[in-house]
Protein backbone atom coordinates (compact mmCIF):
# COMPACT_ATOMS: atom_id res chain seq x y z
CA UNK A 1 0.00 0.00 0.00
CA UNK A 2 0.93 3.55 -0.48
CA UNK A 3 1.08 5.85 2.93
CA UNK A 4 1.29 9.88 3.98
CA UNK A 5 3.49 10.99 5.96
CA UNK A 6 3.90 14.34 7.56
CA UNK A 7 6.79 15.90 8.22
CA UNK A 8 8.03 18.52 10.09
CA UNK A 9 10.82 21.25 11.26
CA UNK A 10 13.92 19.94 9.44
CA UNK A 11 12.73 17.11 7.54
CA UNK A 12 10.26 19.46 5.82
CA UNK A 13 12.73 21.50 4.93
CA UNK A 14 15.12 18.32 3.65
CA UNK A 15 12.36 16.89 1.83
CA UNK A 16 11.15 20.28 0.46
CA UNK A 17 7.41 19.64 1.27
CA UNK A 18 5.54 19.00 4.22
CA UNK A 19 4.44 15.20 2.96
CA UNK A 20 6.17 12.57 1.57
CA UNK A 21 4.33 9.52 0.03
CA UNK A 22 6.22 5.82 0.84
CA UNK A 23 5.34 2.24 -0.49
CA UNK A 24 4.37 -0.34 1.99
CA UNK A 25 3.52 -3.68 3.08
CA UNK A 26 0.18 -4.01 3.64
CA UNK A 27 0.77 -6.16 7.09
CA UNK A 28 3.98 -2.59 7.34
CA UNK A 29 4.50 -2.31 11.20
CA UNK A 30 6.16 1.24 12.42
CA UNK A 31 9.34 -0.11 12.54
CA UNK A 32 8.84 -1.07 8.77
CA UNK A 33 7.68 2.24 8.07
CA UNK A 34 11.11 3.97 8.94
CA UNK A 35 12.89 1.79 7.41
CA UNK A 36 11.03 1.99 3.94
CA UNK A 37 11.74 5.58 4.80
CA UNK A 38 15.23 5.59 5.08
CA UNK A 39 15.31 3.45 1.26
CA UNK A 40 13.05 5.74 -0.25
CA UNK A 41 14.25 9.14 0.84
CA UNK A 42 18.11 8.49 1.68
CA UNK A 43 18.27 12.42 2.17
CA UNK A 44 16.09 11.68 5.24
CA UNK A 45 17.86 8.76 6.54
CA UNK A 46 19.93 10.03 9.51
CA UNK A 47 17.00 12.07 10.90
CA UNK A 48 14.73 9.13 10.93
CA UNK A 49 17.06 7.70 12.70
CA UNK A 50 16.05 10.33 15.99
CA UNK A 51 12.35 10.28 14.93
CA UNK A 52 9.50 8.71 16.67
CA UNK A 53 6.29 7.73 14.03
CA UNK A 54 2.50 9.08 15.56
CA UNK A 55 -0.08 7.25 14.39
CA UNK A 56 -3.59 9.30 14.24
CA UNK A 57 -2.03 11.94 16.90
CA UNK A 58 -0.57 9.41 19.08
CA UNK A 59 2.94 8.38 19.80
CA UNK A 60 3.45 4.77 18.29
CA UNK A 61 5.67 1.89 19.11
CA UNK A 62 7.88 0.09 17.12
CA UNK A 63 6.18 -3.15 16.65
CA UNK A 64 2.53 -1.55 16.22
CA UNK A 65 0.70 -2.08 12.83
CA UNK A 66 -0.36 0.91 10.70
CA UNK A 67 -4.04 0.48 10.19
CA UNK A 68 -4.97 1.83 6.47
CA UNK A 69 -6.24 5.17 6.05
CA UNK A 70 -3.94 6.38 9.34
CA UNK A 71 -2.90 10.03 10.24
CA UNK A 72 1.15 8.80 9.70
CA UNK A 73 3.43 11.84 11.01
CA UNK A 74 7.26 11.18 11.70
CA UNK A 75 8.04 13.20 14.82
CA UNK A 76 11.69 14.32 15.44
CA UNK A 77 13.10 15.50 18.81
CA UNK A 78 10.35 18.24 19.69
CA UNK A 79 11.87 21.56 21.01
CA UNK A 80 8.51 23.93 22.14
CA UNK A 81 8.16 25.38 25.17
CA UNK B 1 -15.53 24.23 40.37
CA UNK B 2 -17.32 27.65 40.15
CA UNK B 3 -16.48 29.20 36.97
CA UNK B 4 -15.91 26.53 34.02
CA UNK B 5 -17.24 22.99 33.54
CA UNK B 6 -14.01 21.14 32.55
CA UNK B 7 -11.13 22.24 34.79
CA UNK B 8 -8.80 22.12 32.19
CA UNK B 9 -7.96 24.05 29.22
CA UNK B 10 -5.27 23.74 26.13
CA UNK B 11 -4.70 26.16 23.44
CA UNK B 12 -2.40 26.92 20.56
CA UNK B 13 -2.51 30.54 20.04
CA UNK B 14 -1.16 32.75 17.15
CA UNK B 15 -1.14 36.49 19.10
CA UNK B 16 0.13 37.55 22.61
CA UNK B 17 -0.45 34.96 25.45
CA UNK B 18 -2.31 36.65 28.45
CA UNK B 19 -1.20 35.50 31.87
CA UNK B 20 -3.80 37.59 33.80
CA UNK B 21 -6.64 36.41 31.71
CA UNK B 22 -4.74 32.80 32.37
CA UNK B 23 -4.35 33.57 36.07
CA UNK B 24 -8.32 34.68 35.85
CA UNK B 25 -9.44 31.46 34.53
CA UNK B 26 -7.06 29.42 37.62
CA UNK B 27 -8.75 31.16 40.22
CA UNK B 28 -10.98 29.34 42.47
CA UNK B 29 -12.52 29.44 45.51
CA UNK B 30 -11.23 26.32 46.77
CA UNK B 31 -7.47 27.11 45.95
CA UNK B 32 -5.17 28.40 47.89
CA UNK B 33 -2.41 28.47 45.40
CA UNK B 34 -2.00 29.69 41.76
CA UNK B 35 1.43 28.97 39.89
CA UNK B 36 2.34 30.16 36.36
CA UNK B 37 5.25 29.47 34.42
CA UNK B 38 6.00 31.16 31.31
CA UNK B 39 8.58 30.38 29.11
CA UNK B 40 9.78 33.53 27.20
CA UNK B 41 12.08 33.43 23.64
CA UNK B 42 15.64 34.12 24.94
CA UNK B 43 18.50 36.44 23.74
CA UNK B 44 21.09 33.91 23.23
CA UNK B 45 21.06 29.85 22.70
CA UNK B 46 24.02 27.97 22.03
CA UNK B 47 26.57 31.18 22.36
CA UNK B 48 24.70 32.66 19.40
CA UNK B 49 22.33 35.94 19.45
CA UNK B 50 19.21 34.99 18.84
CA UNK B 51 16.60 37.76 17.01
CA UNK B 52 13.52 36.32 17.01
CA UNK B 53 11.92 32.28 16.68
CA UNK B 54 9.80 30.25 14.79
CA UNK B 55 7.17 27.97 16.29
CA UNK B 56 6.12 25.24 13.86
CA UNK B 57 3.13 22.25 15.18
CA UNK B 58 2.27 19.20 14.47
CA UNK B 59 -1.12 21.01 15.02
CA UNK B 60 -4.16 18.49 15.82
CA UNK B 61 -1.40 16.02 18.33
CA UNK B 62 -0.20 19.38 19.92
CA UNK B 63 -3.43 20.62 20.93
CA UNK B 64 -4.21 16.74 21.98
CA UNK B 65 -1.15 16.68 23.88
CA UNK B 66 -1.51 19.91 25.62
CA UNK B 67 -4.83 18.84 26.27
CA UNK B 68 -3.27 15.88 27.99
CA UNK B 69 -0.35 17.35 30.35
CA UNK B 70 -3.29 19.75 31.51
CA UNK B 71 -5.57 16.51 32.56
CA UNK B 72 -2.66 14.89 34.07
CA UNK B 73 -2.50 17.91 36.34
CA UNK B 74 -5.43 17.43 37.40
CA UNK B 75 -5.28 13.91 37.50
CA UNK B 76 -2.74 14.38 40.18
CA UNK B 77 -4.53 17.30 42.47
CA UNK B 78 -4.42 20.25 40.60
CA UNK B 79 -8.25 21.43 40.60
CA UNK B 80 -7.71 23.73 37.27
CA UNK B 81 -4.93 23.44 34.79
CA UNK B 82 -4.28 25.59 31.51
CA UNK B 83 -1.38 24.56 28.77
CA UNK B 84 -1.33 27.55 25.88
CA UNK B 85 1.67 27.23 23.03
CA UNK B 86 2.06 30.01 20.50
CA UNK B 87 2.83 29.79 17.07
CA UNK B 88 4.73 31.94 14.36
CA UNK B 89 7.37 34.41 14.78
CA UNK B 90 8.08 35.31 18.37
CA UNK B 91 10.57 38.64 19.37
CA UNK B 92 13.07 38.05 22.02
CA UNK B 93 11.38 38.42 25.33
CA UNK B 94 7.67 36.95 24.17
CA UNK B 95 6.27 34.36 25.70
CA UNK B 96 5.94 30.76 23.93
CA UNK B 97 4.27 28.83 26.37
CA UNK B 98 2.39 29.45 29.40
CA UNK B 99 1.48 26.82 31.54
CA UNK B 100 -0.61 27.42 34.95
CA UNK B 101 -2.40 25.41 37.83
CA UNK B 102 -4.56 26.40 41.03
CA UNK B 103 -4.63 24.28 43.86
CA UNK B 104 -6.48 24.13 47.24
CA UNK B 105 -2.65 23.86 49.06
CA UNK B 106 0.76 25.10 47.56
CA UNK B 107 2.73 22.27 48.63
CA UNK B 108 2.30 20.15 45.73
CA UNK B 109 2.06 22.73 43.38
CA UNK B 110 5.75 23.55 42.89
CA UNK B 111 6.30 20.26 41.57
CA UNK B 112 3.37 19.84 39.67
CA UNK B 113 3.96 22.66 37.95
CA UNK B 114 7.50 21.29 37.08
CA UNK B 115 6.65 17.74 35.88
CA UNK B 116 4.12 19.68 33.83
CA UNK B 117 6.79 21.51 32.02
CA UNK B 118 8.91 18.37 31.63
CA UNK B 119 5.84 16.79 29.96
CA UNK B 120 5.61 19.31 27.51
CA UNK B 121 9.20 19.54 26.56
CA UNK B 122 9.13 16.41 26.24
CA UNK B 123 5.96 15.44 24.31
CA UNK B 124 3.90 18.26 23.05
CA UNK B 125 5.00 17.96 18.51
CA UNK B 126 5.94 21.64 18.56
CA UNK B 127 9.85 22.50 17.01
CA UNK B 128 11.45 26.03 16.77
CA UNK B 129 13.33 27.74 14.20
CA UNK B 130 15.80 30.09 15.52
CA UNK B 131 16.97 33.23 13.68
CA UNK B 132 20.63 33.81 14.71
CA UNK B 133 22.36 37.48 14.34
CA UNK B 134 25.72 35.98 12.84
CA UNK B 135 23.97 32.79 11.32
CA UNK B 136 21.26 31.40 9.30
CA UNK B 137 18.28 29.96 11.23
CA UNK B 138 18.38 26.59 12.13
CA UNK B 139 15.80 23.77 13.38
CA UNK B 140 16.20 22.83 16.85
CA UNK B 141 14.65 19.46 16.43
CA UNK B 142 17.37 16.78 17.26
CA UNK B 143 20.05 18.25 14.64
CA UNK C 1 19.35 43.62 33.59
CA UNK C 2 17.51 46.24 30.88
CA UNK C 3 14.33 47.67 32.38
CA UNK C 4 15.14 48.26 35.54
CA UNK C 5 18.18 49.10 38.03
CA UNK C 6 18.21 47.16 40.67
CA UNK C 7 16.85 43.21 40.15
CA UNK C 8 14.42 42.99 42.67
CA UNK C 9 11.23 44.82 44.15
CA UNK C 10 9.06 44.20 47.08
CA UNK C 11 5.99 45.62 47.99
CA UNK C 12 3.19 45.72 50.22
CA UNK C 13 -0.15 47.13 48.92
CA UNK C 14 -3.37 47.71 49.54
CA UNK C 15 -5.30 47.11 46.49
CA UNK C 16 -5.70 44.45 43.96
CA UNK C 17 -2.47 42.53 43.14
CA UNK C 18 -2.07 43.32 39.33
CA UNK C 19 -0.05 39.98 38.13
CA UNK C 20 -0.16 41.28 34.60
CA UNK C 21 2.58 44.39 35.76
CA UNK C 22 4.72 41.85 37.50
CA UNK C 23 5.08 39.88 34.91
CA UNK C 24 6.28 42.45 32.38
CA UNK C 25 8.52 43.58 34.79
CA UNK C 26 10.33 40.29 35.61
CA UNK C 27 10.95 40.29 31.70
CA UNK C 28 14.23 40.24 30.83
CA UNK C 29 16.02 39.02 27.18
CA UNK C 30 18.31 36.76 29.10
CA UNK C 31 15.95 35.05 30.69
CA UNK C 32 13.42 32.30 29.22
CA UNK C 33 11.45 31.48 32.57
CA UNK C 34 9.32 33.15 34.06
CA UNK C 35 7.98 31.21 37.25
CA UNK C 36 4.77 33.29 39.66
CA UNK C 37 3.29 32.21 43.16
CA UNK C 38 0.05 33.71 44.11
CA UNK C 39 -1.45 32.80 47.39
CA UNK C 40 -5.42 33.54 47.22
CA UNK C 41 -7.93 33.76 49.74
CA UNK C 42 -9.44 30.20 50.02
CA UNK C 43 -13.06 29.98 51.21
CA UNK C 44 -12.44 27.18 53.48
CA UNK C 45 -9.89 26.92 56.46
CA UNK C 46 -9.46 24.22 59.01
CA UNK C 47 -12.98 22.66 58.40
CA UNK C 48 -14.73 26.34 58.71
CA UNK C 49 -16.12 28.39 55.87
CA UNK C 50 -14.04 31.96 55.86
CA UNK C 51 -15.55 34.64 54.36
CA UNK C 52 -13.18 37.27 54.45
CA UNK C 53 -9.28 37.89 55.73
CA UNK C 54 -8.24 40.99 57.04
CA UNK C 55 -4.16 41.04 56.68
CA UNK C 56 -2.13 43.34 59.49
CA UNK C 57 1.34 43.79 58.98
CA UNK C 58 4.49 44.97 60.86
CA UNK C 59 5.00 46.88 58.38
CA UNK C 60 8.13 48.28 58.66
CA UNK C 61 9.65 45.14 59.21
CA UNK C 62 7.54 43.01 56.62
CA UNK C 63 8.81 44.87 53.62
CA UNK C 64 12.63 44.84 54.91
CA UNK C 65 11.81 41.12 55.19
CA UNK C 66 10.47 40.86 51.76
CA UNK C 67 12.96 42.73 50.26
CA UNK C 68 15.37 40.42 52.22
CA UNK C 69 13.47 37.42 50.68
CA UNK C 70 13.77 38.85 47.31
CA UNK C 71 17.14 39.55 47.19
CA UNK C 72 18.24 36.20 48.57
CA UNK C 73 16.22 34.51 45.61
CA UNK C 74 18.88 37.14 43.41
CA UNK C 75 21.74 35.34 45.27
CA UNK C 76 20.85 32.19 44.70
CA UNK C 77 20.31 32.49 40.62
CA UNK C 78 17.50 34.56 39.59
CA UNK C 79 17.91 37.56 37.54
CA UNK C 80 14.73 39.44 38.67
CA UNK C 81 12.66 38.93 41.41
CA UNK C 82 9.49 40.46 43.09
CA UNK C 83 7.27 40.16 46.17
CA UNK C 84 4.36 41.60 46.84
CA UNK C 85 2.01 41.20 49.83
CA UNK C 86 -1.35 42.54 50.28
CA UNK C 87 -3.17 44.13 53.29
CA UNK C 88 -6.41 44.98 54.91
CA UNK C 89 -9.49 42.66 54.54
CA UNK C 90 -9.75 40.68 51.32
CA UNK C 91 -12.67 38.46 49.75
CA UNK C 92 -12.83 34.71 48.79
CA UNK C 93 -10.58 34.23 45.90
CA UNK C 94 -8.37 37.36 46.20
CA UNK C 95 -4.83 37.24 46.05
CA UNK C 96 -2.78 38.35 49.26
CA UNK C 97 0.67 37.44 48.20
CA UNK C 98 2.24 37.38 44.88
CA UNK C 99 6.13 35.93 44.16
CA UNK C 100 7.34 35.80 40.82
CA UNK C 101 11.24 35.77 39.82
CA UNK C 102 12.81 35.03 35.76
CA UNK C 103 16.05 33.38 35.11
CA UNK C 104 17.73 32.13 32.30
CA UNK C 105 16.69 28.44 32.31
CA UNK C 106 13.52 26.88 34.04
CA UNK C 107 15.18 24.01 35.59
CA UNK C 108 16.50 25.55 39.35
CA UNK C 109 13.29 28.07 39.37
CA UNK C 110 10.60 26.09 40.60
CA UNK C 111 12.47 25.12 43.39
CA UNK C 112 13.40 28.31 44.22
CA UNK C 113 10.34 29.57 44.46
CA UNK C 114 9.11 27.04 46.56
CA UNK C 115 12.13 27.94 49.29
CA UNK C 116 10.70 31.73 48.50
CA UNK C 117 7.27 31.12 49.32
CA UNK C 118 8.96 29.16 52.34
CA UNK C 119 11.07 32.13 53.34
CA UNK C 120 7.99 34.67 52.99
CA UNK C 121 5.64 32.46 55.37
CA UNK C 122 8.31 31.86 57.85
CA UNK C 123 10.04 35.23 58.21
CA UNK C 124 7.57 38.10 57.31
CA UNK C 125 5.51 39.47 60.28
CA UNK C 126 1.94 39.99 58.67
CA UNK C 127 -1.02 38.25 60.22
CA UNK C 128 -4.48 36.69 59.16
CA UNK C 129 -7.78 37.71 61.03
CA UNK C 130 -9.40 35.35 59.31
CA UNK C 131 -13.81 35.54 59.34
CA UNK C 132 -16.38 32.54 59.43
CA UNK C 133 -19.56 32.12 57.85
CA UNK C 134 -20.38 30.25 61.29
CA UNK C 135 -18.06 31.95 64.11
CA UNK C 136 -16.04 34.67 65.28
CA UNK C 137 -13.24 35.98 63.79
CA UNK C 138 -9.78 34.52 64.91
CA UNK C 139 -5.93 35.72 64.80
CA UNK C 140 -3.93 32.62 62.85
CA UNK C 141 -0.83 33.97 64.91
CA UNK C 142 0.06 30.32 66.73
CA UNK C 143 -2.89 30.71 69.06
CA UNK D 1 14.73 51.83 81.82
CA UNK D 2 11.60 51.96 80.42
CA UNK D 3 10.62 50.75 76.74
CA UNK D 4 7.73 50.30 74.47
CA UNK D 5 7.28 47.34 72.78
CA UNK D 6 4.29 47.15 69.77
CA UNK D 7 2.13 44.66 69.82
CA UNK D 8 0.39 43.06 66.44
CA UNK D 9 -2.63 40.44 65.88
CA UNK D 10 -4.34 38.69 68.93
CA UNK D 11 -1.55 40.45 71.16
CA UNK D 12 -2.66 44.00 69.95
CA UNK D 13 -6.21 42.30 70.75
CA UNK D 14 -5.43 41.09 74.42
CA UNK D 15 -3.95 44.36 75.53
CA UNK D 16 -6.30 46.68 73.53
CA UNK D 17 -3.52 48.49 72.35
CA UNK D 18 -0.66 48.39 69.76
CA UNK D 19 1.43 49.07 71.93
CA UNK D 20 2.72 47.96 75.91
CA UNK D 21 5.40 50.02 78.06
CA UNK D 22 7.69 47.44 79.60
CA UNK D 23 10.44 48.33 83.25
CA UNK D 24 13.90 47.00 81.83
CA UNK D 25 16.67 46.48 83.90
CA UNK D 26 19.32 48.80 82.17
CA UNK D 27 21.51 45.64 80.63
CA UNK D 28 18.38 43.73 79.93
CA UNK D 29 18.81 41.16 77.09
CA UNK D 30 15.69 40.10 74.97
CA UNK D 31 14.93 36.71 77.11
CA UNK D 32 14.85 39.03 80.37
CA UNK D 33 12.42 41.59 78.10
CA UNK D 34 10.25 38.48 77.27
CA UNK D 35 10.44 37.47 81.15
CA UNK D 36 9.58 40.83 81.85
CA UNK D 37 6.15 41.13 79.38
CA UNK D 38 4.83 38.20 80.71
CA UNK D 39 5.41 39.54 84.61
CA UNK D 40 4.03 42.83 83.76
CA UNK D 41 1.33 41.38 81.93
CA UNK D 42 0.23 38.08 82.68
CA UNK D 43 -2.70 38.27 80.07
CA UNK D 44 -0.05 38.05 77.11
CA UNK D 45 2.02 35.11 78.93
CA UNK D 46 0.72 32.69 77.14
CA UNK D 47 1.08 33.96 73.85
CA UNK D 48 4.33 35.33 74.33
CA UNK D 49 5.81 31.85 74.91
CA UNK D 50 5.51 31.75 71.56
CA UNK D 51 6.32 34.77 70.10
CA UNK D 52 9.88 36.25 68.60
CA UNK D 53 11.34 39.72 69.68
CA UNK D 54 12.33 42.19 66.80
CA UNK D 55 14.55 44.95 67.56
CA UNK D 56 14.49 48.02 64.67
CA UNK D 57 13.01 45.43 62.25
CA UNK D 58 14.98 42.25 62.63
CA UNK D 59 14.16 38.78 64.98
CA UNK D 60 16.86 38.54 67.48
CA UNK D 61 18.44 36.20 69.69
CA UNK D 62 17.77 35.64 73.46
CA UNK D 63 20.93 36.62 74.34
CA UNK D 64 21.12 40.04 72.26
CA UNK D 65 21.10 43.54 74.34
CA UNK D 66 18.70 45.67 73.91
CA UNK D 67 20.09 48.89 72.91
CA UNK D 68 18.57 52.31 73.99
CA UNK D 69 16.50 54.12 71.50
CA UNK D 70 15.35 50.45 69.59
CA UNK D 71 12.18 49.57 68.36
CA UNK D 72 11.06 46.42 70.00
CA UNK D 73 8.65 44.43 68.52
CA UNK D 74 6.65 40.83 69.71
CA UNK D 75 6.05 38.69 66.58
CA UNK D 76 4.10 35.80 67.36
CA UNK D 77 3.94 33.41 64.89
CA UNK D 78 3.32 34.62 61.78
CA UNK D 79 0.59 33.99 59.04
CA UNK D 80 1.10 35.99 56.04
CA UNK D 81 1.42 34.45 52.71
Amino acid sequence: MKVEVLLFASLRDLAQSDRISVELAEDATVADLLVSISTQYPLLEDRVALSRVAVNDRFSCSEDPIPPGSELALIPPVSGG
Amino acid sequence: MSNAQVPFRAQLVRSTIDVSSSTSWLGDPGCGAVLIFCGNVRDKNRDQAVTKIEYQAYETMALAELNQVARSLIDRGAHRAIAIHRLGMLEVGETSVLLGISLPHRKDGFQLLEEGMEQIKKMVPIWKHEHYRDANPVWIDGS
